[in-house]
């Protein structure tokens, strides 16, 4: 078990992980208090009450006690008034973001997250943050609702198309953490998994730095290779030939693809490039049209690479 | 020759035959057996189908079902369930059968209401089943837009057979409050109501108010569909978030629908199987109530992370808390019931303490969802599908089954065999659990619902889960066996053969064609049992140890 | 056995007919005066009175079972229910933190054929 | 059986005696009423969230709605409703035949609602004002005005539909009174397609002031 994981709970990596954990163990103590009381105490009724010798027998005709009534009444009030102010009270902080926080802005698409840092930097699939310090995370969603969850912290909030939803989370470990799609949102809904990489102050600002010329080091290929994983084209698409949502990339250049409408094509770089642009345009027959628009995701030098990245699967 | 009596006697099974006695008659209580068949089939499918969804789950990669299968599986499961089984599920079998045999009354109010409702929850399903098969659908039981408003599949259908699903709950609902309030036997006052009755009037209440809203709600969803009308779908200038205000509208409150008859079934077979007057008659009987009010206030719970503003979160979570203090009532009140009560363990008892058991565990976690910050992380988890599994099929199922075990010799004039459905209790609450509470911890850990395939760090759990829904259909299977034989070949039974004092246990079983032979009398509580008791089909009155006078005595007519 | 029913006399019946009337003219009449946000209150004022008078005089809600008025008050609170909480959301997402209750884009998409280019101005004026 | 002597014809064998069966038909009726009222209270609230989001554009499209046409048919439903309410009495007062007439005449004030209505309708169809993305009229400012239409064909729609079913159940109550099934004793269905009327009426007298007149 990691640090801090419970029987229930993950390891708590966020400031306010600790505050919910606390409020989950008191509740999980005080129901099963109430539990044993209510539960236990009506199985052990029944079994120290129980019919000897298959007879019935006349019983006690009281059917009513104003104090027993009024206790479990008042006790479990009292309890749940606690319950709501406290969890309202860590709600609003979730809610509130501090002044100096950082900004992040997450776009939930099927099936990916995109991350969008200040300086143009970007990302896909791996949100990368310092630890120390608060980050608020601007959502929004081209499609349909996703949710962004990551348990280690214990937040999770909805991205909604057209609007935008707010959330913030302070890390407290370095670490790579899950980062789950918790709203369904469709065939991919399951696989729409990223990661929350949690580094040191100084590594997050070199990323940066990297990440904002990124590729310019690298051959076309290379940077094609990259982004195939790094722009979640391979969450639909495999290189080993098996069919997955979308057609497999193995041996793609130059081959025919029969389109839904009928007609054939041969995949050339125009027509790749179309299809990471506009993939709505022309849908290869036998599969759905979901594929997400790369428009203004991908620069132009990387969709020049990765359809140089393509070709390299054809031979 | 026992056999041969109980066919020879007349009843409401015999009096009238073939099947055109059936599909048209206006007899309550075939109404209801026509329900239970109807009803069971679509839990078996839903039941199915939730087994096709663990065999899936218990690796992480694919086994039986792709991932589009796989979520056209969760979603109708989901809907078969709640809108096909939970919701008519108690009222229209048992409500139905029941409620005018437990009032004195000699059917419903309006009669060919109730049929026409039967044919109306038909022809639902039958739109079911047709958008079942032609294209289905994979929107999650929910709908939420603006997944539902552009994904392919049958919607448009699936939702229009919800949508005439409505109509037969608010039809069962009419039907019922009218005859709570005008069919009631001479005497039977509003506090000698057995508390399923009240159970039933609490839900019939919130079947009128709160159907039509998803009926409006769905159509809504519809147009949004074909015409683009812009009040949900972003795209054409609508708010998401709106539709699961419209929703849950209906939906929260729906879950109260599922579980107060439920309730009130828990409230008879715990006061006569411990033999014992129910305690706090009145606090559980307005406790029903309560929840049915307060029940259409607390919908926004279910949207804690939706981006609804912070102060109708805040709003909802405190309503949310008060509804869980009358169910705790209801809790407490029977646990003084059975304390110093004469308690016997038959299977319908066995039920009741699994109600309580598994309802409690259900509800508390209820409250921890309800509790603002502590959602945000368990929201849309399996922590969620935990939950309102233990109070669905751990609080409503086992109500049910409590409730078909109670009346079945009523229902039949026939026994099942103790034997075996005592050992069927015990598969199902040892299924269910090792089913169920698994979900819990995966759903604390962070599994979040409605996945095809998980993180490799939860399949120990999501195996031990698998295995635990197979023993659950075991179970049923057995239950199914032993049910279907008592139906048959059961032993005949006498009128009242759990001593239970409420109306329909004064008349035979199964009961005949007008349920009594005169309209009762109502002289005693539903409960008295601290001065009558029932040995061999006798009231033994214990201040004048003479038989009841008046109804219990055999009487040949018709 | 009580079968006496009540008979509105015809004086009543006509009289709340030429109040429907005469209120009828009152609000359209009022609605060409401006009352600033009261449009809204005077409006629904004078529809409230006219429902009661339909819902007492020809329902016969005045002289019937007090329990039909009690089972369609409710249903009226039900609705205002409904509106109330749905509004404590739509009308305070900002309230807590800025700049959540707006669309991005306040034009739907039918609008955007029509005008590209107001379209993408409110894009721009929320980022 | 058990219905002897004086049971009326009408008496279902599960009531005992007429007034609760009369009581309990009106009892469902009014449930039913309830129904209906929430049903309508989705698209009730669908006008508010919206107005509340959007009024200019509320302000500016409702003026393309014809008030006079609108006051008419305001009119034309409180007289229809009269002349229910009429019939009714006509009945208790054993004036079957006044009770066929009024009952006639309400429906032909449904149908004039109706005919009115359709030209109200056909001129928006003629101009593009739909609902939806139907919708394409250009003239009115503000966000979204296609969103004016739907709530306006929505509730005008839905409030045609009930218009219809409550013509086709006075119709029902017509020809059995014509039959002459009714009398000052019995009576029961004209009361309930009565008060299945009025709130059609009720729910015009909400709709008329909230879409014409301050939108
Ligand atoms: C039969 C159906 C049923 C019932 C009875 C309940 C009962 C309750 N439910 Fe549940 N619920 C569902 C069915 C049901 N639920 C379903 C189907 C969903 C998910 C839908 C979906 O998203 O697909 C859901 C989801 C759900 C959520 C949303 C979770 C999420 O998606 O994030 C919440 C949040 O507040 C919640 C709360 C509650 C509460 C507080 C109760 C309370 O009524 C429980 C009250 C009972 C008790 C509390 C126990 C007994 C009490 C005592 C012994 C006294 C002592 C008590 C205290 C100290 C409080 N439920
Ligand atoms: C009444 C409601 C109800 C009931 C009883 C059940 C019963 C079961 N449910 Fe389900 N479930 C839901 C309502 C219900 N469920 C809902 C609403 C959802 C959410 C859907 C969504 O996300 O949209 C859900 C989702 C859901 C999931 C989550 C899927 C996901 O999120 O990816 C899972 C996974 O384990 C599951 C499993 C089960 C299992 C194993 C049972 C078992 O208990 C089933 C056992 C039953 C049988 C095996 C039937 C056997 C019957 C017979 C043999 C006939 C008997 C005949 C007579 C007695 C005469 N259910
Ligand atoms: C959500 C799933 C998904 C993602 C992510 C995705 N695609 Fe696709 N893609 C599809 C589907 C489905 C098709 C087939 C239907 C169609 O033609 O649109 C497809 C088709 C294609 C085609 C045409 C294939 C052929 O056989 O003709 C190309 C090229 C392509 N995608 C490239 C990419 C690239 C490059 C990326 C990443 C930058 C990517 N896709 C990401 C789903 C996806
Ligand atoms: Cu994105 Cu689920
Ligand atoms: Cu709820």
């Amino acid at each position: 078990m990691d640090k801090g994981e419970s029987f229930f709970l993950p390891a708590p990596s966020s400031t306010v992980a600790g505050e919910v954990d606390a409020l989950f163990n008191f509740i999980l103590i005080a129901s099963t208090v109430l539990f044993f009381i209510v539960v236990f105490g009506s199985i052990f009724f029944a079994i120290r009450y129980r019919r000897r010798n298959g007879k019935r027998q006349y019983t006690s005709e009281k059917a009513h006690n104003t104090k027993l009534e009024i206790i479990w009444t008042i006790i479990p009030t009292i309890l749940v008034v606690i319950v709501f102010f406290w969890g309202f009270s860590t709600y609003l902080k979730m809610h509130v973001v501090p002044k100096d926080a950082l900004q992040i802005k997450a776009t939930g698409q099927k099936w990916f997250w995109q991350f969008e840092y200040k300086d143009g930097a970007s990302s896909t699939n791996e949100l990368v943050v310092p630890v120390g310090k608060p980050v608020e995370i601007t959502l929004s969603s081209t499609d349909v609702i996703h949710s962004f969850y990551v348990p280690n912290f214990r937040i999770k909030m909805d991205a909604l198309p057209n609007r935008y939803t707010k959330t913030w989370f302070e890390a407290t470990q370095e670490g790579t953490f899950d980062l789950f799609c918790a709203e369904y949102c469709g065939t991919g809904h399951s696989k729409m998994i990223g990661t929350v990489k949690v580094v040191s102050e100084r590594e997050y600002d070199e990323w940066l730095e990297n990440n904002a010329i990124s590729g310019e080091g690298l051959s076309l290929v290379e940077l094609g290779e990259k982004l195939y994983t790094s722009k979640a084209c391979n969450t639909c698409h495999s290189i080993d030939g098996t069919p997955n949502t979308g057609p497999t990339f193995q041996g793609i250049f130059g081959r025919q693809e029969k389109l839904q409408d009928g007609t054939d094509i041969t995949a050339d770089e125009n027509y790749i490039r179309e299809s990471i642009l506009n993939p709505q345009a022309k849908i290869v027959s036998g599969y759905q049209p979901v594929m997400p628009t790369y428009q203004n995701i991908l620069k132009d030098r990387e969709v020049d690479a990765l359809v140089e990245y393509l070709k390299t699967l054809s031979n | 020759m026992a056999k041969d009596q109980l066919n020879a006697q007349k009843n409401y099974l015999n009096e009238q035959k073939g099947i055109k006695s059936w599909l048209f008659t206006l007899d309550h209580k075939r109404i209801g057996i026509m329900y239970l068949f109807a009803i069971m089939f679509f839990f078996f499918i839903g039941g199915v189908m939730a087994l096709f969804i663990r065999l899936e789950l218990i690796r992480p990669e694919e086994i039986v079902v792709g991932a589009d299968t796989y979520n056209q599986l969760f979603t109708l499961h989901g809907a078969i369930m709640i809108f096909l089984f939970i919701v008519p599920g108690i009222p229209a079998i048992m409500g139905n059968f029941f409620l005018p045999l437990m009032i004195g009354a000699k059917d419903v109010a309006f009669p060919r209401l109730n049929l026409a409702s039967w044919y109306v929850y038909i022809l639902g399903s039958v739109f079911a089943i047709y958008s079942i098969m032609n294209g289905s659908v994979d929107t999650g039981w929910t709908f939420y837009t603006p997944y539902s408003s552009d994904t392919g599949g049958a919607v448009i259908s699936m939702t229009l057979g919800i949508f005439i699903l409505g109509f037969s709950s608010i039809f069962t609902g009419i039907n019922f409050i009218v005859t709570i309030h005008k069919l009631r036997a001479p005497g039977m006052t509003w506090f000698k109501l057995p508390l399923f009755a009240w159970g039933t009037y609490a839900t019939a209440i919130i079947q009128v108010l709160a159907t039509p809203v998803l009926g409006i709600t769905l159509l809504l969803l519809i147009f949004e569909r074909v015409m683009g009308i812009g009040i949900f779908d972003p795209a054409m200038g609508g708010d998401p978030v709106l539709y699961q205000h419209f929703f849950w509208f209906y939906s929260h409150p729906a879950v109260y629908i599922m579980i107060l008859p439920a309730m009130g079934i828990i409230s008879e077979v715990i006061s006569v199987f411990s033999n014992k007057k129910i305690f706090g008659y009145k606090p559980i009987a307005f406790s029903s109530l309560g929840i049915a009010l307060v029940s259409f206030l607390v919908w926004g719970h279910h949207m804690f992370t939706s981006g609804q503003s912070e102060l109708a979160a805040m709003i909802f979570s405190f309503l949310t808390f008060l509804v869980g203090i009358p169910s705790g009532i209801k809790m407490f009140n029977w646990m003084a019931t059975i304390y110093k009560g004469s308690v016997s363990f038959d299977t319908p008892m066995l039920y009741a303490l699994s109600f309580l058991f598994l309802f409690g565990i259900g509800g508390f976690t209820g409250i921890m969802l309800g509790a603002l910050s502590v959602d945000v992380h368990l929201h849309d988890t399996y922590f969620v599908v935990a939950h309102f599994h233990y109070v669905m099929m751990g609080g409503t199922v086992m109500g049910f089954l409590a409730g078909l075990h109670y009346w079945w010799p009523k229902m039949w004039g026939r026994m099942y065999s103790e034997y075996w459905a005592k050992l069927t209790v015990a598969v199902i609450f040892i299924g269910f659990n090792m089913t169920f509470f698994t979900q819990f911890i995966m759903g604390t850990k962070g599994m979040p619902r409605r996945y095809h395939s998980y993180v490799d760090q939860f399949q120990p759990l999501h195996a031990f889960s698998s295995v635990g829904s197979f023993i659950i259909g075991m179970g049923f299977f057995i239950m199914a066996a032993y049910l279907l034989h008592a139906m048959f070949r059961g032993k005949p039974v006498g009128k009242n053969p759990w001593g239970a004092l409420t109306l329909e246990w004064i008349t035979s079983s199964p009961p005949h064609h007008h349920n009594f032979e005169r309209t009762p009398l109502v002289t005693d509580g539903p409960y008295d049992y601290d001065r009558i008791m029932v040995e061999n089909d006798k009231w033994i009155y214990k201040d004048q140890p003479v038989e009841k006078p008046d109804e219990s005595q055999e009487k040949v007519e018709h | 056995m009580e079968n006496h029913h009540h008979i509105t006399p015809l004086k009543t019946y006509l009289g709340v007919a030429v109040g429907l009337f005469i209120l009828t003219v009152v609000t359209v009449a009022v609605s060409f005066l401006d009352f600033g946000p009261f449009n809204l209150v005077v409006a629904l004022l004078i529809a409230a009175i006219k429902g009661s008078l339909v819902a007492l005089f020809f329902m016969h809600l005045l002289y019937d079972n007090k329990l039909f008025g009690a089972i369609f008050s409710i249903s009226i609170a039900f609705v205002a229910i409904f509106i109330i909480l749905t509004m404590f959301d739509t009308m305070g997402r900002d309230m807590v933190v800025e700049g959540k209750s707006k669309p991005i884009n306040e034009k739907a998409v039918i609008y955007s054929k029509q005008d590209s280019s107001a379209a993408a101005d409110t894009t721009q004026s929320n980022h | 059986m058990e219905h002897t002597g004086d049971h009326p014809k009408f008496l279902a064998h599960h009531f005992s005696e007429a007034s609760q069966q009369q009581e309990s038909a009106k009892l469902g009726m009014w449930i039913f009423l309830v129904t209906e009222v929430l049903l309508f209270s989705g698209l009730f609230v669908f006008y508010a969230i919206f107005r509340a989001w959007h009024p200019d554009m509320f302000i500016n499209a409702h003026v393309h709605l014809n008030v006079y046409l609108g006051t008419l048919n305001t009119f034309v439903l409180i007289t229809s409703s009269l002349t229910v309410a009429l019939a009714i009495r006509g009945l208790q007062l054993k004036k079957n035949k006044q009770a066929i007439w009024l009952l006639i005449m309400t429906l032909i004030f449904a149908a004039i609602f109706l005919v009115v209505k359709y030209f109200e309708y056909s001129h928006k169809f003629h101009l593009g004002q739909l609902p939806g993305k139907f919708y394409s009229f250009d003239g009115i400012v503000g966000t979204n005005p296609h969103v004016f239409f739907s709530v306006y064909f929505l509730l005008t729609g839905l409030h045609g539909v009930h218009v219809i079913a409550g013509m086709i159940v006075i119709g029902y109550v017509l020809l059995r009174t014509i039959k002459g099934h009714f009398s000052a004793e019995y009576y029961t269905p004209v009361e309930n397609a009565g008060l299945y009327w009025h709130l059609v009426d009720l729910v015009w007298i909400f709709l008329f002031p909230l879409l014409y007149l301050i939108g």
